[in-house]
């Protein structure tokens, strides 16, 4: 048992409690009669179809009400298809 | 490395275009059905992977390039930020939906009424075939340079 | 308690990657223990989307007006989860890129046995 | 287009021209390779134009928001359903570092790497670093943040394996993109916890409606260990030196402003987004009431001081474990990744002490509409403190960082054993390190004396020993390069490195832009603190204003 090991095993330990915790005191799942919690979603849910057009409400958000997320995603591919091409490069001209 | 057998290659051969045609009927319909460019994508550069692994890699670099793959997805990505700048220069905002409820380009204009009309939505359907050309580059690309570079040398 | 066990095996799932990440030396079981930990927050995000009897969000079929909505399931975590998943492909592609390459270097997968030698 | 309408899109312009850049530059790099690296330079250009813009705007004019798809940020003035970048003094200021190492970066790497292959991505891959940390920097969404901070580590991990025919910078790379994606996941769970209780992903939203529930705390530690992966503080610190070290210079240097992105975040998450729920929690002390004003002193929440304090504990570990592993290093650039480490524990001293403070106090100012929040005393000037060394790390670091790669271009060496006399054929990368040394170890007239020396007397003031442990790491950091100044660049000639010649214009025009402003910097410490250090603090520390900013709508 190395400095290493202990202070890794001490890391698992808090990380495996707070994340019991978290599940434990987060609320039901499957919540069917709260719903002024989920204003957000209740107004895209309700407004969606006519704001972009789309049926599909999750195409609705993921390429009109959060369209920078999808292109900060496709560049995240980008990004990875250029570093793969990067380390997998010819080293000599 | 030759590729796989000609049982494998034949099935190949008959399995491709399904799976393609699959693929860009779920980048089509992305705004209606579940799906989009990215699923869509995942599908078509998956089929190509099947045509990989039955071909070869060597066969397979020598009918496509990974450069001309990186131009097509650079492609790709240009008509994703070019549709977000068409927001900025013609309407207000980027990333505004502009096509939406407009009079003047009948191209995806209307609004979804539940129909399954596929000429809603405005920028969605464009975007997601950018997308959709985007990921079957760069997923086909990523899959055949690390083929490529794990091929097994002759002799050894 | 019980009505929380699709978080706890959320929870499960994540400590399982966490250890793997932690405790193993092959580099190709610490990508599999990263690719843990992203299924298990995949599910995690996935999971607040449900409401009960909710069904999915896409209006197909029928006519949506501002009275007859139905009780869909929340459509922000589902659009979260696919920009997650593929950003989690993207790291994926790469972790698995310098893995091919550290093998190709030092001819091993064992963490203890790789970036040791002298310059 | 009018100048009114690039002021009122450019926090969007800032992220997209990076990205077009990128997206176009293996379109460019088909034509011609002396045309791709102008190109890069343009596109930097042209971003950090954008970027004093927006700055000289919010400065002036105060809080920016753009909302991405039109309409107002928020619907029915609760929650925001688009996403937003909302720009403060503090963004402006960070937005300001990120574009000064982005143009010094890339003119940096014309020369730097001309004989390599793989230079059509690695200015892809740079430009794509350069819109994911302005993403980082300038977002007011927290998912949106998740997603740009993937951006930044998936290719500054990819550049740091650049070269890849040494092992260990592929070993680099892979501890970076490991720890990384960790960190990254344990914020999208915190993001996830938060969203299951608010129902809201926008920064303001989630600063407005936070209760600072069990919950809370527990997104609010996941948060901070994240980021402190990313940022490389103590207990996650071991791929720094690894990536720092073995990653090329001008990379190494948008590193920098990677990692203090991270750190950005930790700012931006404990001050702006749980700046409600720490701010309103305690006890009123005392109550005066002067010149109109009314004076409430307020005792801190006891929570709140020992978050505090484990980020003094974790800040002093990080100083002293980065200074004495500096101290025994050989190698050039791995020594001065270690120094990077002991610079980036300063920086989390300033907020540690901020919240270890006992007390603080809040003005309301009745005489106006609305209740300003503004805090006296030592806490507010630690976080002054640590907030220009931000800036003045940023500079002194990249600086030595650039020399380093300046020595190895020269010499190809990075070993300090076989380097010597230096001096005599490098007349101009010497003159840079010692401006480079004397601004890192914090001596006077270079701009680190100014930030460390409030650093030291705000923690004093809050602990005589933590000040103390903050002057020694310094005075250490003073002997570790004094050693590298006699072993590389005085003493005798060393055979193989007769012939040693200066580097070339270029890179000598990037170390000279950043040993310029240090200069500045130093000499008018004053003129900086006012225009550009005291905005940010003013904005960071106003956690109203940042609500408010997306609130009423501009």
């Amino acid at each position: 048992m190395s400095i290493r090991n202990v202070i890794a095993a001490v890391f698992f330990s808090i990380v495996a409690i707070f994340l019991i915790f978290s599940a434990l005191m987060i609320h039901p799942f499957g919540p069917d009669d709260n719903q002024e919690k989920f204003e957000m979603d209740e107004y895209i849910i309700q407004n969606s179809q006519e704001e972009t057009g789309a049926d599909n409400a999750v195409t609705g958000v993921v390429f009109d009400y959060r369209g920078f997320d999808t292109l900060g995603e496709a560049t995240v591919l980008f990004t990875a298809v250029a570093g793969v091409m990067l380390i997998f490069r010819r080293l000599k001209k | 490395m030759s590729g796989m057998s000609k049982i494998v290659k034949t099935m190949t051969s008959v399995a491709f275009p399904l799976a393609m045609i699959y693929g860009l009927y779920i980048i089509a319909h992305g705004h209606l059905t579940p799906g989009g460019g990215f699923q869509g994508g995942a599908v078509v550069a998956s089929a190509c992977a099947m045509i990989l692994v039955s071909f070869g890699s060597v066969w397979t670099v020598r009918k496509i390039k990974e450069k001309n793959l990186s131009v097509l997805e650079s492609l790709g990505a240009i008509g994703f930020i070019g549709l977000g700048f068409f927001g900025l220069i013609f309407g207000s905002h980027f990333f505004k939906n502009i096509l939406v409820g407009s009079k003047n380009i009948p191209i995806f204009n209307e609004i979804g009424q539940g129909m399954s009309n596929i000429n809603t939505a405005g920028f969605i359907p464009l975007m997601n075939f950018a997308v959709g050309l985007k990921v079957i580059a760069g997923l086909f690309a990523i899959v055949l340079v690390m083929a490529y570079a794990t091929r097994l040398k002759e002799g050894k | 308690m019980l009505f929380n066990f699709p978080y706890i095996a959320v929870v499960l799932l994540i400590l399982i990657g966490l250890a793997t990440v932690i405790y193993k030396r092959n580099l190709i079981k610490i990508v599999i223990g990263i690719t843990l930990i992203e299924s298990g927050v995949n599910l995690f995000l996935i999971t607040l989307a449900y409401r009960k009897d909710s069904i999915a969000p896409i209006f197909h079929g029928f006519t949506a007006s501002k009275d007859n909505v139905p009780f869909m399931s929340l459509p922000v975590p589902h659009a979260l989860t696919l920009t997650s998943i593929v950003i989690g492909v993207a790291v994926l592609a790469l972790m698995l890129t310098f893995i091919i390459h550290l093998y190709r270097h030092y001819n091993t997968l064992d963490a203890r046995k790789i970036g040791r030698e002298e310059e | 287009m009018n100048i009114s309408d690039i002021v009122f899109h450019s926090p969007a312009l800032i992220v997209a021209i990076p990205l077009l850049g990128a997206f176009l530059t293996p379109l460019v790099a088909k034509i011609n390779d002396k045309l791709r690296n102008i190109f890069a330079i343009l596109i930097a250009l042209i971003t950090s134009v954008l970027v004093a813009i927006l700055a000289n705007d919010v400065f002036s004019n105060g809080i920016r928001t753009y909302v991405f798809g039109g309409g107002e940020p928020l619907v029915n003035n609760s929650y925001a359903i688009r996403i937003l970048f909302e720009v403060d003094g503090m963004n402006a200021f960070m937005a300001i570092i990120a574009s000064i190492l982005t143009v010094v970066a890339i003119i940096y790497s014309w020369t730097f790497l001309k004989n390599h292959t793989g230079q059509d991505k690695y200015y892809t891959l740079i430009l794509l670093m350069i819109a994911g940390m302005f993403g980082m920097i300038l977002t007011g969404d927290m998912f949106n943040f998740f997603v740009f901070l993937e951006i930044t580590s998936i290719a500054s991990c990819a550049l740091i394996a650049f070269y890849t025919n040494k092992g260990k910078a592929i070993d680099a790379g892979f501890k970076y993109i490991v720890i990384s994606s960790i960190g990254a996941l344990f914020i999208l769970f915190a993001i996830g916890i938060l969203y299951s209780q608010y129902n809201a992903l926008n920064m303001a939203v989630l600063a407005n409606s936070i209760s600072f529930s069990f919950l809370d705390k527990i997104a609010l530690a996941l948060l901070i260990s994240g980021l402190a992966m990313k940022a490389g503080i103590v207990p996650m610190h071991m791929w720094l030196p690894d990536a720092y070290g073995r990653a090329p210079s001008s990379v190494t240097l948008l590193l920098v402003g990677a990692t203090q992105a991270s750190l950005y975040g930790i700012f931006r998450i404990t001050l702006s987004i749980f700046g409600k729920a720490f701010n309103t929690t305690g006890t009123v002390l005392k109550s005066a009431t002067l010149t109109g004003d009314e004076l409430i002193m307020v005792s801190s929440y006891p929570n709140v001081i020992s978050i505090g304090w484990i980020l003094i504990i974790l800040a002093i570990l990080t100083m002293i474990i980065g200074v004495l592993m500096a101290l025994k290093q050989s190698n050039l650039k791995r020594l001065i990744a270690f120094a990077a480490l002991a610079e980036i524990g300063y920086m989390l001293l300033g907020i540690g002490v901020r919240f270890a403070s006992k007390y603080s106090e809040i003005v309301k100012m009745n005489n106006q509409e609305y209740i300003q929040i503004g805090f006296h005393g030592y806490d507010i000037s630690a976080l002054t403190g640590s907030i220009f060394h931000i800036i003045n790390d940023a500079l002194d670091i990249g600086l030595l960082f650039l020399v380093a790669g300046a020595i190895y271009i020269a010499t190809k060496e990075t070993s300090l054993n076989k380097l010597g006399g230096l001096a005599r054929n490098m007349k101009y990368t010497t003159v840079f390190f010692i401006i480079g040394l004397i601004a890192v170890s914090g001596l006077p007239p270079m701009n680190g004396f100014a930030s460390k020396l409030i650093i030291y007397e705000s923690t004093f003031q809050l602990n005589p020993i933590i000040g103390i442990i903050a002057i020694l790491a310094s005075i250490l950091l003073l002997a570790v390069f004094v050693k590298v100044l006699h072993s590389a660049f005085l003493g005798p000639k060393i055979p193989n490195l007769k012939d040693v010649k200066e580097v070339p214009k270029s890179m000598l025009f990037a170390m000279g832009i950043i040993a310029c402003i240090i200069i500045i910097f130093g000499l008018f410490p004053n003129i900086v603190i006012d225009n550009i250090i005291q905005p940010a603090v003013n904005a960071i520390t106003n956690h109203e204003a940042y609500i408010r900013g997306v609130f009423n709508g501009i």
